[in-house]
């Protein structure tokens, strides 16, 4: 539990936390993107620096931009909604509360997994760009043709979905 | 002899980092190398300015600044003065946390590609394994600061020129990165001192620049073209067109956050250039094998500052475009073209090393462009233009 | 093995390729589609040549050299596909090629004025495709499998005009007679496969046409004493005969006419109906065995031979009296593919085949011709009103002249060796002598109705003006847009150069496989041949030959008797032969009736059990039935009381807790996607609780 | 504590934030990005579980995050642009005013 990975923590859960609470939309998303670099960095400190140069790339750059976009695009009059309903909104809460509550309690009393685990090792374990490259075009091939299809699929289905029909646009 | 000169900078840090405790050394050897850069690439960002000015008056038939200093030449600085004493008026309606954050983060993270860009033999920040991606990661925030000063200024004009500054930087990054791709390809490294280390060996006297063989040239020209745009710069500069929109997206700044806005922008040209430079141009690599001598960081500097003269000759040469041609262009031309180009850069890899990949490489890049630049010539159609949004 | 062994599939695969390239591309693709469909055609003619070839050198050593794979595994079994390379198989890729080439090229002529060019292209090239398929099929199962595809794209080709009610009706007759046919093939092919374990037919003595597996099945007995092994060839036979148009099943055949001329020539004369003939001499082991010892012919090759006889005889009686000039080539084809049967039957592979490759190039010649001429006259079928076409179509007539003349079996052209081939085999035949005169009388009904034909067509003055045109009639689309006076013209280059090609073949062909040199019959056994004059003097040839050629001279004669002497003046003025004999003519006019026989037949006692069954259904089982029903209806009085006093109150009761329940429930489903995460969230929450206690006990 | 543990705790720290966003908030697109925090959560697990497990040179871990960024990001785009055409046609990206299947 080093100090770094606290400040990067406390960084992210405040940054997270943020955003989802805020009441503007555009802070929310501004805030997550500073949860979002918070995650990169802990990435980053994990040793995986390809994962966390994607992880602001894509999320910084495209996902949040691509809320914020959606958000210009949805909120052309302020609408004044009104505060959810009380209980409803204390039942989600007491949810997620207990989500997090059992969940803490499965990793601190789950000692069994902790013991298994090996020595802790003093340096990051290696994942240079070559390695990640040599794997995702060997052991992952499949998985990444996979994955390009249906990125393909969701550009494609996007733009369908986004573009609407024909006479609504005139 | 020539190696100190070479060396001296590197030199001179490890000289002054020997006078300090050891357990703080590597956190001041960043320090100091980061003072230093911004401190240098802060005057090129002068120099370019007095430049700009001063050539775009020459080719508009003017004399350009002439008032301050011999030539103009203090002109920077006077201008810097006066930002710095000026008002800064914020908006009654604005955002004011998000309004002040937008240039602050806008000028990080132009400053924050620098970090992989090697400007010199062993000059280098950090020598990540990752450079080349770390380096678009970082330049994708740059949208985010832009949209935060579009949209926190609450005003029409800026958000407009926000959204389409966002939706040009989007559109041109698909290309910008793909162009380099071709590059990663051949090094088989996303490591920026590998790529400009696989650049900096000669046959004969000629050097193996990249932009050297077909794919790396077409990589080069299509690389550029996207930087052009990528960084708001004529004839891509319809964010912030003035007759349009006035300013766009800073249109709402005075003062010295308008000049911040001035130094992002400068700056991330700048820092793409430089990529373009280490993608393609050997880096710090000297041109003939006979003028190693000369010190590698100077090449870096005469390259930087060729092509801001190519930006500033560009930029005083064409017209602006429209925003349809802009969007075209991206989708319809520079991607294509990428994907081709990246095509013949896998060709070249798998072809074996002779004068026979050389032509067909060659073909593979000019045959589709000539038939994609015909077929988009005659799509078009001169009619009455047709506004669909506004109507 | 050699690389086109190996790579053999690709014959057919290629034009199948084509054809779905065709089938993607759009309906202006006019010269991409047929371009596309010709040059895999042309590939795999030079692919056949190449096995061709290959065969040729490896003459005398291996005869049959097959590539088998692997499909999928069926419980512990695994189901193999393959292909082979023999005598028989290159023989029939050539052809098949060949022939397909030509009339590919052909129909670029006869259909450039069609809509569908691009479509019609698809279907043709998948046709051959799949015919390829068959001829190369070292398993019953893919020869079944490309078989159906031929099946399909015939109905495809026929009703290729489908907005003709009579193409329409005549695509469903074939597809429907054929699968009867087919019906019996899969039957016997279900029955193979459960005796034997396999459907390959060479696999390197464990195939189904190889020694031990037939042993075994000709050991086995079945019912009226048959062995399985006849039981199953016949079954077999069945779907060759619907294929192929023998006698019960024919009746398809001639409707088939109402397809482009190209289809009729490819399909219904020179390629698919043969299939059936190939069929049967593909699985000849099968055919042919008997129990060891026996020198009698098979029962199954003596039914092969008798239905031979019979259509052979049967078609060319009835296409004495027909008038559609493609509908007399159709009885022929019939008639002819009766001979074929008839050879396999009593002579064995090389007979009927041999038969087969001269009748697919001189029976397309003659299609094509007709279709030049149709073309030429603008869409007329009907050949009352033809004649004088000699002199508007020179090259049409002489191609047909020499089609006809080969068809007849005029002495030297290919049709008289391949005929005289099977009446020798005939003659000799262990069993009867019947088969022997019934071709004999076929082959002079052949010689004068093609005699007749030719006259009606080309010789005398053009009737075309004469008749107003009923546009009813038309069979063909091309003129059916305008009714002005039609003047004969002769077809373009692309249209008559395959005619030539074609009649030059039909010529010479037969040149190698006369008796003096019987190199197609020994290439077939894979046996060198010998050339020798002194075959001729062999056991019963002479004779024969000079009596089928007598025969054909008489016809020719008769013919001219009729037809020839006295020039047809109009189309209104009756047929010679119906003025001699009015009721014979009709039956035969009408085709022996067979159509009106089914329908008097089998759909007369189709209605006469139905009928009986109504009467049945009305008055037994309704007697009956309303008889129960009273009674039930007794019951029910009773219990709609208990129903009603006691049940529904306690019933209305548990329905209305159950709504209510409903509704309570109902409220879980609101369209509020977060209450259902609220609900997900409690459930992983409980998820995760269970886990953990249960890793704790 | 242990390293992952406190790594894990985190990440399940975060999924409760992302899942008490998509709990409560009522705009759709903050929804979504209610569900990108809570698969990134998973993602940091992942990492974690690479850097501390038995076999990091097998980076399972890495390609399993690499490959759910990759449909996080699709999923986003697809996500985004449905919210957009539920708005177009009911002017409204509440999700309590969008509960009928109908119209």
């Amino acid at each position: 539990m080093t100090a770094s990975f606290t400040i990067l923590a406390a960084i992210t859960v405040a940054g997270m936390a943020a955003a989802m609470g805020l009441r503007n939309a555009v802070h929310c998303v501004l805030a997550l993107t500073v949860g979002f670099a918070g995650i990169a960095a802990l990435y980053l400190q994990l040793g995986a620096q390809f994962v966390g140069f994607t992880q602001v790339l894509v999320y910084v750059g495209a996902v949040a931009i691509l809320a914020v976009f959606a958000i210009m695009m949805t909120q052309s009059r302020p609408s004044a909604t009104p505060a959810p309903r009380a209980p409803l909104w204390a039942a989600g809460g007491a949810v997620a509360a207990a989500v997090f509550a059992v969940l803490a309690w499965a990793i601190h009393s789950n000692a069994l997994s902790v013991q298994a685990l090996p020595p802790q090792p003093e340096a990051a374990p290696s994942a240079t760009v070559q390695q990640i490259g040599d794997a995702l075009m060997h052991r992952f091939v499949l998985p990444l043709e996979i994955v390009g299809l249906l990125l393909t699929a969701a550009l494609i289905g996007a733009v369908v979905i986004a573009m609407g029909r024909r006479e609504e646009m005139k | 002899m020539t190696q100190t000169l070479d060396q001296i900078f590197v030199l001179a840090k490890h000289w002054l980092l020997g006078f300090l405790p050891a357990a703080i050394q590597p956190f001041c050897s960043a320090l100091l190398s980061v003072v230093a850069i911004i401190l240098v690439f802060a005057t090129l960002f002068a120099i370019t300015t007095w430049l700009e000015r001063k050539g775009l008056g020459r080719m508009q038939n003017r004399l350009g600044p002439n008032r301050v200093g011999p030539c103009g030449l203090l002109q920077p600085l006077a201008d810097g003065i006066k930002s710095l004493t000026k008002e800064d008026i914020v908006p009654a309606a604005a955002d004011h946390a998000v309004h002040f954050m937008a240039p602050v983060l806008l000028v990080a993270a132009s400053f924050l590609g620098y970090a992989v860009l090697p400007i010199g033999r062993n000059m280098v920040l950090t020598n990540l394994n990752a450079g080349v991606l770390y380096f678009f990661a970082v330049g994708s925030l740059m949208e985010l600061a832009v949209f935060m000063a579009g949209w926190s200024s609450r005003s029409k004009y800026s958000l407009l020129g926000a959204m389409r500054a966002i939706a040009q930087m989007i559109s041109y990054e698909v290309p910008l990165v793909l162009a380099s791709i071709v590059v990663i390809l051949h090094t088989g490294s996303l490591s920026t001192v590998a790529i400009v280390d696989r650049q900096a060996v000669y046959t004969g006297i000629w050097p193996h620049w990249f932009v050297f063989t077909p794919w790396g040239l077409a990589g080069f020209v299509l690389f550029m073209v996207a930087a052009t745009a990528e960084s708001n710069r004529s004839p891509f500069d319809l964010p912030e067109g003035e007759s349009e929109i006035i300013a766009g997206y800073y249109i709402e700044y005075s003062g010295f956050k308008f000049a911040l806005f001035f130094l992002g922008e400068y700056i991330g040209m700048f820092a793409t250039s430089a990529m373009a430079i280490t993608l393609f141009l050997g880096g710090w690599a000297a041109p003939f094998s006979f003028l190693t001598w000369v010190p590698s960081y100077l090449w870096f500097f005469a390259k930087l500052l060729a092509i801001i003269s190519a930006f500033i000759w560009v930029r005083g040469t064409l017209p602006r475009l429209r925003m349809d041609q802009l969007m075209n262009l991206a989708w319809q031309f520079m991607l294509p073209m990428t994907l081709i180009n990246l095509l013949a850069a896998g060709v070249w890899q798998f072809m074996p090393a002779g004068v026979a990949r050389w032509p067909v490489c060659a073909a593979i890049v000019a045959v589709p462009f000539l038939l994609l630049a015909r077929g988009l010539k005659q799509k078009r159609k001169f009619q009455l233009r047709t506004y669909r949004f506004s109507q | 093995m050699t690389w086109i062994v190996q790579n053999l599939w690709l014959v057919p695969v290629l034009p199948m390729l084509a054809a779905a390239i065709c089938a993607l591309m759009g309906y202006r693709h006019r010269i991409a589609a047929a371009s596309l469909a010709i040059g895999s055609m042309a590939i795999s003619f030079l692919l056949a040549l190449c096995a061709f070839a290959h065969v040729l050198g490896s003459h005398a050593g291996n005869g049959v050299q097959t590539v088998n794979v692997p499909w999928f595994q069926v419980g512990g079994e695994w189901l193999k596909l393959g292909w082979m390379l023999d005598p028989l198989t290159s023989l029939m890729l050539l052809m098949v090629t060949f022939v397909g080439l030509l009339i590919f090229i052909y129909s670029v002529g006869y259909m450039a004025h069609d809509d569908n060019f691009t479509r019609f292209f698809c279907f043709l090239a998948l046709f051959a495709g799949a015919m390829l398929g068959v001829v190369i099929a070292n398993s019953l199962l893919l020869l079944f499998m490309c078989w159906e595809v031929v099946g399909l794209t015939s109905y495809l080709l026929i009703g290729f005009w489908y907005a003709k009610p009579e193409a329409a009706a005549a695509a469903k007759k074939a597809f429907v007679v054929t699968k009867i046919g087919d019906l019996g093939f899969l039957l016997g092919m279900v029955w193979l496969y459960e005796k034997t374990g396999t459907l390959l037919f060479y696999d390197g003595g464990a195939g189904c046409l190889e020694h031990s597996a037939l042993a075994h099945l000709v050991a086995q007995a079945t019912i009226l004493g048959l062995a399985t092994s006849t039981a199953i060839a016949l079954l077999i036979f069945c779907g060759a005969a619907g294929k192929s148009g023998q006698v019960p099943l024919h009746v398809w055949l001639p409707d088939a006419m109402e397809g482009p001329t190209p289809v009729s020539a490819l399909i219904h004369a020179a390629t698919m109906v043969a299939a059936g003939v190939f069929l049967i001499a593909r699985i000849y082991p099968l055919m042919s065995v008997t129990a060891s010892g026996s020198p009698a012919p098979s029962v199954a090759l003596e039914v092969v031979a008798w239905v031979g006889a019979t259509t052979a005889v049967f078609g060319a009686l009835i296409a004495v009296a027909q008038f559609d000039i493609k509908r007399i080539l159709a009885y022929s084809t019939i008639s002819q593919l009766g001979y074929m049967m008839m050879g396999l039957g009593v002579g064995g592979v090389a007979v009927g085949i041999f038969h087969l490759i001269t009748h697919a190039f001189f029976k397309s010649l003659l299609f094509l011709g007709a279709g030049s001429v149709i073309h030429g006259c603008d869409g007329e079928q009907d050949i009352r009103r033809m004649g004088g076409l000699s002199k508007s179509m020179p090259i049409t007539f002489a191609a047909y002249t020499a089609g006809m003349l080969a068809l007849c079996g005029f002495p030297l052209f290919s049709g008289f060796w391949s005929k005289d081939d099977i009446l020798h085999a005939a003659h000799s035949w262990s069993i009867s002598q019947a088969p022997f005169y019934m071709g004999a009388f076929g082959a002079l009904l052949t010689a004068f109705y093609m005699t007749r034909q030719l006259y009606y067509v080309f010789a005398g003055t053009s009737r075309l003006a004469e008749l107003g045109r009923d546009s009813t009639h038309l069979s063909d689309p091309h003129g059916a847009a305008h009714h002005a006076p039609v003047h004969p013209h002769e077809s373009p280059a692309v249209m008559t150069v395959p005619l030539v090609i074609l009649a030059a073949f039909a010529v010479l062909l037969g040149f190698i496989g006369t008796p003096a040199w019987p190199w197609f019959q020994s290439f077939i056994d894979g046996q060198p041949a010998s050339f020798s004059f002194a075959a001729f003097y062999g056991f019963g040839i002479l004779p024969v030959m000079l009596s089928s050629a007598l025969l054909v001279f008489l016809g020719l004669a008769l013919g001219w008797a009729l037809y020839g002497r006295r020039p047809i003046e109009s189309a209104a003025s009756s047929d010679p032969l119906a003025e001699l004999q009015p009721q014979a003519f009709s039956l035969l006019g009408r085709a022996f009736v067979v159509d009106a026989l089914y329908g008097a037949t089998l759909v007369r006692l189709n209605t006469v059990c139905s009928r009986i069954s109504d009467w049945l259904d009305r008055w037994v089982w309704n007697g009956a039935v309303q008889a129960v029903s009273y009674f039930v209806l007794a019951l029910a009085w009773l219990d709609n009381f208990f129903d009603a006093a006691v049940v529904n109150s306690g019933f209305d009761e548990g329905c209305e807790s159950v709504s209510r329940g409903g509704q309570a429930l109902s409220l879980l489903q609101g369209g509020q996607v977060q209450s259902y995460m609220r609900i997900i969230g409690g459930a992983l929450i409980v998820l995760v609780l269970f886990l953990l206690w249960g890793t704790k006990i | 504590m242990n390293p992952l543990q406190g790594y894990l705790l985190l990440s399940a720290l975060l999924f409760s934030i992302g899942l008490a966003g998509a709990l409560l908030r009522r705009n759709a697109i903050l929804v979504l990005i209610g569900i990108e925090l809570m698969l990134n959560a998973a993602n940091l697990n992942f990492i974690a579980f690479w850097r501390y497990g038995p076999v990091p040179a097998a980076l399972t871990g890495i390609m399993f995050t690499i490959f759910s960024i990759a449909v996080a990001a699709a999923e986003a785009a697809v996500g985004l642009a449905i919210i957009l055409a539920a708005y177009r046609h009911s002017r409204t990206t509440d999700l309590d005013r969008m509960d009928s299947l109908k119209g």
